[in-house]
C-alpha cells in the first residue's frame, strides 16, 4: 500500500491541480499587470511632465492648453454623482431584499430576481440613450435648466446599481439564521419588528458590502452618466447643474490626446486616481468584513 | 402607532418598491422597444451598415457581437472555472488565497474604462495587433473573470460535501471527485451564470472602444484566415452592437443614425432577454437532469 | 436504569394526583388536527389535551412530527409556506386558527426554547429587553427590573450580572440556552414550548436547565419535546408518544414508562427502535 | 497573423496606373471618417486587390497609431506637430492634407438671431454675453455648448474664431462628440455651439439653425474666398512620404474625380483650395 | 429495559469467548492520538485497538468527538484544514500518518457509510460501479458482476435489480443508505466505518441495516458510531465510550452495558445526560 501507485493516477491529479492553479495566478498577474501598467503611465505626469500631484487633487483649473491639471472637479463629480446613486438605490435595493426575502418569496424568486438580473443585462451605452432621450428632457421641463446635470447622472446611476446592491443584500439577508426569525416571532413580534430589529442589524455587513460594492461600480461607470451629466468643468451648485466625472474626461479626452503629452499623461494620471479609488473601496469592504467576523 | 398598524404600513411599502421596480423596467423596455419598433426587419439585421446614406443595417455589428461573445467565452470559461475550482477546492487559507481574493475583488471593481485603457495599452499597442477582436475579447475576459470564477466557486461549493467525502472515502483523488461528481453536479449553476456572463458581454461598450475599434472592415468569407477581411480573423477590428450604438449617438452622420441606434438598442435588448430566459431553461432542465424530482424537495426544506 | 426504576415508584405515590387530571383547567386542547407539508401529511389527527402547570413531553423518533407539532402551538408552523392544516387548536378556549385570531398575542403568551440557542447578535441586556421593547415598554427602570428578573428566573443571573452589556454570543451553548429561556420568561408567559432544549448541551448545563424547568412549572405550563426518554421520565407529567405524525399514547409519564398499552410505544422506550 | 505590421510597402507594384494590392488601415478623426470611408469604398472598386479599413478613435488616436506603426495612416482634423511634443518623432511623420471642412455655428431653431460677428460669437464662448437679446435676438438665455478642448473641432474654433479670447468651460455643458452636440441643440432652447459641416448634410430631421460669421455663409464658396473664417484642413498623416496603396488611396481622395463627392458630403475638395 | 436485561444474559454467557480478545489480529491500532480543530482539542490522547471481524461501538453525548475520531480513522478529517494531529494509527501495521502513506489506497481498503445517505446524483448502477471505475476496471461484463455482488451483499439487489439505470435519488431513505453500503463493499473494502448509519432511518430500515451489519462483520471489520444505546448493545461485540474527546471506557460490549468501570459511563448508558 505504501509506495506504488500507477502514472495515471498520479498524472491526473497532479495536471488537474496545476491548471487550475495555474488559473489563479493568473488572474494574480493580470492584476498586477493592469496595476502596474496604469500605474506606470500615470504616474509620468507627475515623472516626466512635472504636473504637482497636489495641484492635481486640490486644484478646480482643468485647462490643459494653459498647463493646468487641476482634477478636483472631476473628483468631487464622480464622488457626488455616485454618493446620490447610492442614496437612491440603496433604500430601494434593501427594501427590494427584504421584500424579495421575507415578504413574498416567491414573487420576488418568480418576477423581481429575473427583473433585476434584466435591469443589469441592459447594457450601459442603452441607459445612457434612455437618459439623453427621456431623461435630460424630463428633467429640463421640469426643474428648468439644461437638463444635462447631476441629478440626471444620479438617476440613471442609481438605476445601473440597484441590481448589485440588492442582490448582495438579499445574500447577506438570506445568511441570517431563520432562528433568529423564530425567536423574534417566538416573543410576538409583527413581521416589521423581527426584520428591522433583529434581521437588519444582522446582515449589516452583507448589506455594507453591497452598498459599498454599488458606490464602487457608480465610480467606474463611464459611458450613461458621461452621456447625461453635462460634463462642465465646474463644481455643481445644485442637484440640477451640469458638472464633470472622472471617467467622462477620459472618454471625452483620451483618444483625442498624443501619447508622451504632459495631457495625455494627466489624464492617465486620472485613469490611476479611478484605479486608487477602486482599490479603496474593497480595502473598505475588507474592513467591514473583518470588523464583522471579530464578534 | 400601534405595532400592528406600522407593521401593515411597513408591508405595503415594501409592496410599492417591488411593484415600482418591476414597473420601471417595464417602462425601461417598453420605451426601448417602443423607439426601435421594426427592428425585426430581417435587411436590418443582416444589412451593411452605412457611414452617409440612410437604410444601413446592423449586419456586420450582429456577427462581431456574437463572434466576440464566442471567443471570449472560449479564453474566460476555463480561466474561470479553473479559478474557481481552485478556489473550492485547492486554495489553502492563508495569506496567498487571501491575496488572490483581493486580486479578484480588485479586478471585480475595475472600472470598464480603467480595463480598456490597459487594453489599449498592452493589446492594441504594445502586442501592435491594432484593434482586434482578440484585443477586445482578452479585454471583457478581465472584465468577466471574476464574476465567473465567483460563480463556479460558489457553484462547487454547494455541492454537498458529503457526496464528494463519499467519492474520496472510496479511493478517489481530489481531481477525480471534481471531475467526476462535483462538476457535474454544480454545471446547472455553473451554465446558468456564463449565460447571465453572455447578456452582459453581448453589452459591454467603453472596454472595447479602446480595444476592438469602432470599425470592420468589409468581410469577405472567401478571404485568407489571416486576411483582415475574413470574418473569422481573429486578429481584425470589429464593432460591436453595443459600442455601434455608441458610435451612432457620438458620431453618426447618416440621417438615420437615431433610428437605427434605437433598433439598435431594440435588439440588444432583446438579446439580454433571450439569454436570460436561456439561463433559466437550462437550470431548470439541467437540475431535473441531474437531480431528479427529489432535489428540489431537498431544496425547499433546507430553505425553510 | 436504576434512576427510571427510582422515578417510577415516586410516580406510583402519585397516583391519586394524577387521577385528579381533569381537575385542572386545559391551557390547549388540540381536536382534530392535521397538517400538511405539500402532499406530505406529517400531522395526522391529533387529539391531545394539556394541561395547566404541568410538565408534558413529546417524544418519538426523529420525524414523527413532534417538532411540526410544537410549532403549531404557536403558529410559528406559517413561516413554511406550504404548510396546510385542518382541525382545530384551542389555547384558553379560543381557536388559534381563526382569521382574527391576534398571533402576535398568542405568542407573546406562549414562549419558545428551541433545540439549537439562538440569542440574537446583541448584548445579553438587549437580548431579554428585546420582548418587552416590543411590546412597548420603553421605561429604562422598569426594563432593568425584567431583565434581572427574566434572568434570575432562568437562573443565570449570577453568571452573566457583570457582563450584561456584552455580546450574548460570548457565553457558553448552555448558558446561552438560558438567555433564551429568560428572554422568553421577559414577556411573562403563560405557555412555554421547548423543543429538545437540551440536546446541544453537555452534561451539567442539561441538568440546569432540567431543574430550571422543574421551578418553572410552578409558574408555567410547560410543553417540552425530547429525544432522551430518561429525560422525559425524569421530568414530565405527562407524556406523548408520536409516531409518523400520529399520538399513539398519551398517559401519565409514569404509566407510558411503566405500563405502555401500545406495543409500539414499548418498543420504542425499550430502544428496538428510533 | 495580422495585418496592421507592415505599413505602406504592403502593394505588389509602384506607381499609379499599374494594379496594386495590399492592406491600408487608417484611423483617427471622426470628423474625417465619413469622407475616408467612402473615398474607401469607392476606391476598392476600382482596385479589387486592396483592402482599405478606416477607423475612427479620435485625432490623437490617429497619430499615435500612425506614429506606432500600428495604422498605415492617422487622419487628423490638426497637424501632427500641434499635437506631437516629441520632436524626433514629429519630424517622422508626414501631415498630408486631403480636405478641407467648413464648421457652422448652430443654434436651437427658436433662436431669433441668424447673423453674429466674430466679436459676439467671442463674447457668447467666453460667457460675457449671456442673454440672445445682447446680440439682437429676444429674452432668451443663451445655453452654450462646447466640445471637450481636445476635440479638433474645437481647436479649429479656438484658432480661428476666438482666437486670443479663451472660451469659459465653466458654463454650459459639454459634449463628447458631433451627434451629442446636434442632439442637444436640437433639444435645448437658446443653445448654441458649432459643428462640422460634414454632420449637416440633407436628410436629416435636424431642427438647427445656421449662423453667417459676418455675413459669410459655412460654403465651399465662401471659404475658398476667404470671407468664412472657420474652417480648417483634414490631414492624412503617414510615417514617412505614403508609398503604395496608401499613397495611391490618398492620391484618389483629393483627385479631381473625387472632388464632386468630397463637395457633396460636406467637406471642401482640396482643387477648390489650391490657391490659398 | 427488558430487552437490555437480556442482552446482558446473553452477553454474560459469551464471556469465555470475550477472554480471548487478544488473540485476534489487530486492523487498527491508535496510539496517543491528539487532535485539534484550530485550538479545539477534539480528541485527547486516544488509545483504542481495533480488532478484525468484529463490531466495535462508538458511542457517547453530542460533540463528544466520535465522528471526528472515525474520520481520522480513513484521513477524511484532512478536509478540514484547520484540523492538526499528533500521535499514530497503525492500520494493519503502517502508520497512516507517514509522509510516504498513500492515502487513496487507504480509502479504498477502508469504506465508510455516513450518517445521511450519500448517494451521488447517478444512477444506481453507476453508483455502485463508481469506485471500481475509479480504481481501473473498464470491463463491463466485470463491473456488471461487481454491482450484484455489492447490492446483494447489502441486501438490495432484489429491491432495484430492475431499475438499475434509474437515478439514486428516486430511492427511500433506507434503501439509498444500502446503496451507499454497497458502493462501498464495491471496492472490496478491509474496514467498514459508519457514522449513525441508520439515524436517519424509519424502524424497519434500521432493523434491515442492523441485520445487515451482523452479517457483513464475518468478512470485514466493522466500527460504528450511534447514538443508540440500545443499538450498540444489540450489534457490537465491543465498545468505547467517549466524553469531550476522551475514551472514557472500552471493553466488551456486555461489560460496558452490565458493569461499567466508570461512574460516567454508567451516567450516560442509564440516561442521566446526553
Ligand atoms: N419545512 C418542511 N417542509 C417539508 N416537510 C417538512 C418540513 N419540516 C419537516 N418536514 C417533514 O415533516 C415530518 C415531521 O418533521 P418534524 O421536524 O416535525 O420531525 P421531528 O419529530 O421534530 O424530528 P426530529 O426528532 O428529527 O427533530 C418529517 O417527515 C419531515 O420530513
Ligand atoms: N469542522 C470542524 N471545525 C471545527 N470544529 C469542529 C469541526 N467538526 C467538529 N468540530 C468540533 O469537534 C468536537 C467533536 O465533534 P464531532 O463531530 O466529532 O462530535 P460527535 O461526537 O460526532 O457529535 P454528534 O453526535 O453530534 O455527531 C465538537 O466540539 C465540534 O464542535
Ligand atoms: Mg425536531
Ligand atoms: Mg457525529
Ligand atoms: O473631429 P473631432 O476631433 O472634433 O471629434
Amino acid at each position: 500500500m505504501k509506495g506504488h501507485k500507477s502514472i495515471n493516477y498520479w498524472k491526473s491529479e497532479y495536471i488537474g491541480r496545476t491548471l487550475v492553479t495555474l488559473c489563479g495566478i493568473v488572474i494574480v498577474l493580470t492584476t498586477l499587470a493592469i496595476i502596474a501598467f496604469i500605474a506606470g503611465k500615470g504616474i509620468q505626469s507627475f515623472t516626466v511632465s512635472g504636473i504637482s500631484l497636489w495641484e492635481m487633487i486640490t486644484s478646480t483649473n482643468w485647462s490643459p492648453n494653459d498647463g493646468h491639471y487641476g482634477a478636483l472637479i472631476f473628483i468631487a463629480g464622480s464622488t457626488l454623482v455616485s454618493i446620490g446613486a447610492v442614496l437612491v438605490s440603496a433604500p430601494i435595493a434593501i427594501a427590494l431584499a427584504i421584500f424579495m426575502n421575507y415578504i413574498s418569496p416567491k414573487f420576488g424568486e418568480k418576477v423581481l430576481r429575473p427583473v433585476l438580473e434584466l435591469l443589469v443585462g441592459i447594457p450601459s451605452v442603452v441607459y445612457g440613450l434612455l437618459g439623453v432621450s427621456i431623461l435630460v428632457p424630463f428633467l429640463r421641463d421640469s426643474f428648468g435648466g439644461v437638463g444635462f446635470s447631476l441629478m440626471a447622472g444620479i438617476i440613471v446611476l442609481s438605476i445601473m446599481i440597484l441590481p448589485t446592491i440588492a442582490t448582495l443584500a438579499s445574500d447577506a439577508l438570506r445568511g441570517v439564521p431563520p432562528q433568529l426569525l423564530e425567536a423574534s416571532y417566538g416573543l410576538g413580534s409583527t413581521r416589521w419588528q423581527a426584520i428591522s430589529r433583529v434581521v437588519i442589524p444582522a446582515a449589516k455587513k452583507g448589506v455594507m458590502t453591497g452598498i459599498v460594492l454599488g458606490l464602487a461600480r457608480a465610480f467606474g461607470e463611464a459611458l450613461a452618466v458621461q452621456m447625461v451629466i453635462g460634463n462642465t468643468i465646474k463644481l455643481p451648485e445644485a442637484l440640477t447643474s451640469p458638472t464633470a466625472t472622472l471617467t467622462g474626461v477620459l472618454t471625452m479626452d483620451m483618444s483625442n490626446t498624443l501619447n508622451g503629452t504632459a495631457w495625455n499623461n494627466a489624464l492617465w494620471s486620472l485613469a490611476l486616481i479611478l484605479l486608487v479609488i477602486s482599490f479603496l473601496f474593497i480595502l473598505i469592504i475588507r474592513f467591514i468584513g473583518n470588523r464583522g467576523g471579530e464578534k | 402607532m400601534n405595532s400592528r398598524t406600522v407593521n401593515k404600513i411597513w408591508t405595503g411599502i415594501f409592496y410599492i418598491v417591488a411593484i415600482f421596480i418591476v414597473l420601471l423596467l417595464g417602462f425601461l423596455v417598453f420605451e426601448i422597444l417602443k423607439r426601435g419598433w421594426g427592428f425585426w426587419d430581417l435587411s436590418f439585421l443582416t444589412g451593411k451598415s452605412s457611414n452617409v446614406e440612410a437604410g444601413g443595417g446592423i449586419g456586420y455589428q450582429l456577427w462581431n457581437s456574437f463572434y466576440m461573445l464566442i471567443i471570449t467565452l472560449i479564453i474566460s470559461v476555463p480561466l474561470g472555472l479553473g479559478a474557481g475550482i481552485y478556489l473550492a477546492e485547492y486554495a489553502k487559507p492563508g495569506k496567498l488565497l487571501n491575496f488572490i481574493r483581493l486580486c479578484i475583488d480588485t479586478m471585480a471593481s475595475l472600472p470598464s474604462i480603467v480595463v480598456g485603457l490597459f487594453g489599449l495599452l498592452v493589446f492594441v499597442t504594445a502586442t501592435g495587433w491594432g484593434y482586434t477582436i482578440i484585443g477586445g475579447a482578452l479585454a471583457i475576459t478581465i472584465l468577466n473573470l471574476p464574476s465567473l470564477a465567483r460563480v463556479s466557486e460558489s457553484a462547487i461549493l454547494d455541492v454537498p460535501g458529503s457526496v464528494k467525502e463519499a467519492s474520496l472515502g472510496l479511493g478517489a483523488t481530489r481531481w477525480q471527485t471534481i471531475v467526476k461528481i462535483t462538476l457535474p453536479s454544480a454545471m446547472p449553476q455553473i451554465i446558468t451564470g456564463v449565460i447571465l456572463a453572455a447578456g452582459r458581454i453581448f453589452g459591454e461598450a467603453a472596454a472595447l472602444i479602446y480595444t476592438a475599434g469602432l470599425m470592420t472592415p468589409i468581410l469577405n468569407p472567401a478571404a485568407d484566415l489571416s486576411n483582415p477581411v475574413n470574418p473569422f480573423n481573429i486578429f481584425r477590428p470589429a464593432e460591436t452592437l453595443a459600442v455601434h450604438i455608441w458610435k451612432l449617438n457620438s458620431e453618426g452622420i447618416v440621417p438615420d443614425a437615431q433610428a437605427i441606434a434605437t433598433k439598435s438598442a431594440a435588439v440588444l435588448i432583446i438579446m439580454v432577454l433571450i439569454f436570460n430566459l436561456l439561463a433559466r431553461l437550462f437550470s431548470t432542465l439541467l437540475q431535473k437532469h441531474f437531480e431528479g424530482s427529489k432535489g428540489k424537495k431537498k431544496k425547499t426544506q433546507a430553505a425553510a | 436504569m436504576s434512576e427510571i426504576k427510582d422515578k417510577k415508584q415516586e410516580m406510583a405515590m402519585q397516583t391519586e394526583q394524577s387521577k385528579s387530571m381533569d381537575a385542572k383547567p386545559l391551557v390547549y386542547d388540540t381536536r382534530n388536527l392535521n397538517l400538511w407539508y405539500g402532499d406530505n401529511h406529517a400531522l395526522k389527527d391529533i387529539n391531545l389535551p394539556i394541561q395547566e402547570n404541568e410538565v408534558t413531553a413529546i417524544i418519538g423518533p426523529s420525524g414523527c412530527g413532534k417538532s411540526t407539532y410544537i410549532k403549531v402551538l404557536n403558529r410559528m408552523i406559517e413561516l413554511v409556506p406550504s404548510v396546510k392544516t385542518t382541525g382545530e387548536i384551542l389555547y384558553r378556549g379560543d381557536n388559534i386558527f381563526d382569521k382574527s385570531y391576534q398571533v402576535e398575542e398568542l405568542r407573546k403568551k406562549v414562549g419558545m426554547v428551541f433545540q439549537k440557542p439562538n440569542p440574537f447578535p446583541k448584548s445579553i441586556y438587549e437580548n431579554v429587553a428585546y420582548g418587552p421593547k416590543i411590546h412597548g415598554v420603553k421605561n429604562k427602570k422598569e426594563l432593568d427590573e425584567i431583565v434581572e428578573t427574566s434572568l434570575r428566573g432562568a437562573a443565570i443571573w449570577d453568571e452573566v450580572k457583570d457582563r450584561l452589556h456584552e455580546n450574548a454570543y460570548g457565553l457558553s451553548g448552555g448558558q446561552q440556552q438560558r438567555i433564551c429561556l429568560a428572554r422568553c420568561l421577559a414577556v411573562s408567559p403563560d405557555v412555554i414550548l421547548m423543543d429538545e432544549p437540551t440536546s446541544a448541551l453537555d452534561p451539567i448545563s442539561t441538568l440546569k436547565v432540567e431543574e430550571l424547568v422543574q421551578e418553572l412549572k410552578e409558574k408555567f405550563s410547560i410543553i417540552i419535546v425530547t429525544h432522551n426518554m430518561q429525560q422525559a421520565a425524569r421530568i414530565s407529567d405527562k407524556t406523548a408518544f408520536f409516531l409518523s405524525g400520529e399520538v399513539i399514547e398519551f398517559d401519565d409519564t409514569d404509566k407510558i414508562f411503566s405500563t405502555p398499552k401500545d406495543k409500539r410505544t414499548e418498543d420504542y422506550i425499550t430502544g428496538r427502535f428510533g | 497573423a495580422c495585418g496592421n505590421d507592415n505599413p505602406n510597402d504592403a502593394s505588389s507594384s509602384d506607381g499609379v496606373g499599374a494594379e496594386i494590392s495590399g492592406i491600408v488601415t487608417a484611423a483617427g478623426s471622426t470628423a474625417l471618417l465619413p469622407l475616408a470611408d467612402v473615398a474607401a469604398n469607392e476606391f476598392m472598386q476600382k482596385h479589387s486587390d486592396v483592402s482599405v479599413t478606416v477607423q475612427g478613435g479620435g485625432s490623437g488616436t490617429g497619430i499615435n497609431q500612425v506614429a506606432n506603426g500600428a495604422v498605415n495612416i492617422g487622419n487628423s482634423d490638426v497637424p501632427s506637430a500641434d499635437k506631437i511634443e516629441d520632436e524626433a518623432l514629429a519630424g517622422q511623420l508626414v501631415d498630408n492634407k486631403v480636405s478641407g471642412i467648413a464648421f457652422g455655428i448652430v443654434v436651437n431653431e427658436d433662436v431669433k438671431v441668424d447673423d453674429l460677428t466674430v466679436e459676439q460669437i467671442q463674447g457668447i464662448f467666453s460667457g460675457k454675453i449671456t442673454n440672445w437679446k445682447e446680440v439682437g435676438g429676444q429674452d432668451l438665455e443663451i445655453n452654450v455648448i462646447n466640445r471637450p478642448a481636445s476635440s479638433g473641432t474645437r481647436i479649429t474654433f479656438d484658432k480661428t474664431v476666438m482666437k486670443d479670447v479663451k472660451i469659459n468651460d465653466s458654463i454650459g455643458t459639454n459634449q463628447d462628440s458631433n451627434g451629442a452636440v446636434e442632439n442637444s441643440i436640437n433639444s435645448t432652447s437658446g443653445s448654441i455651439s458649432y459643428l462640422a459641416m460634414s454632420y449637416l448634410v440633407e436628410g436629416k430631421d435636424t431642427s438647427l439653425k445656421i449662423i453667417t460669421i459676418d455675413g459669410a455663409e459655412p460654403t465651399t464658396d465662401d471659404v475658398a474666398n476667404g470671407s468664412y473664417p472657420f474652417w480648417s484642413y483634414e490631414y492624412m498623416v503617414t510615417k514617412g512620404e505614403p508609398k503604395g496603396a496608401a499613397k495611391a488611396y490618398i492620391d484618389f481622395l483629393v483627385s479631381e474625380e473625387f472632388a464632386e463627392k468630397v463637395d457633396q458630403m460636406g467637406y471642401i475638395p482640396m482643387v477648390e483650395l489650391m490657391d490659398r
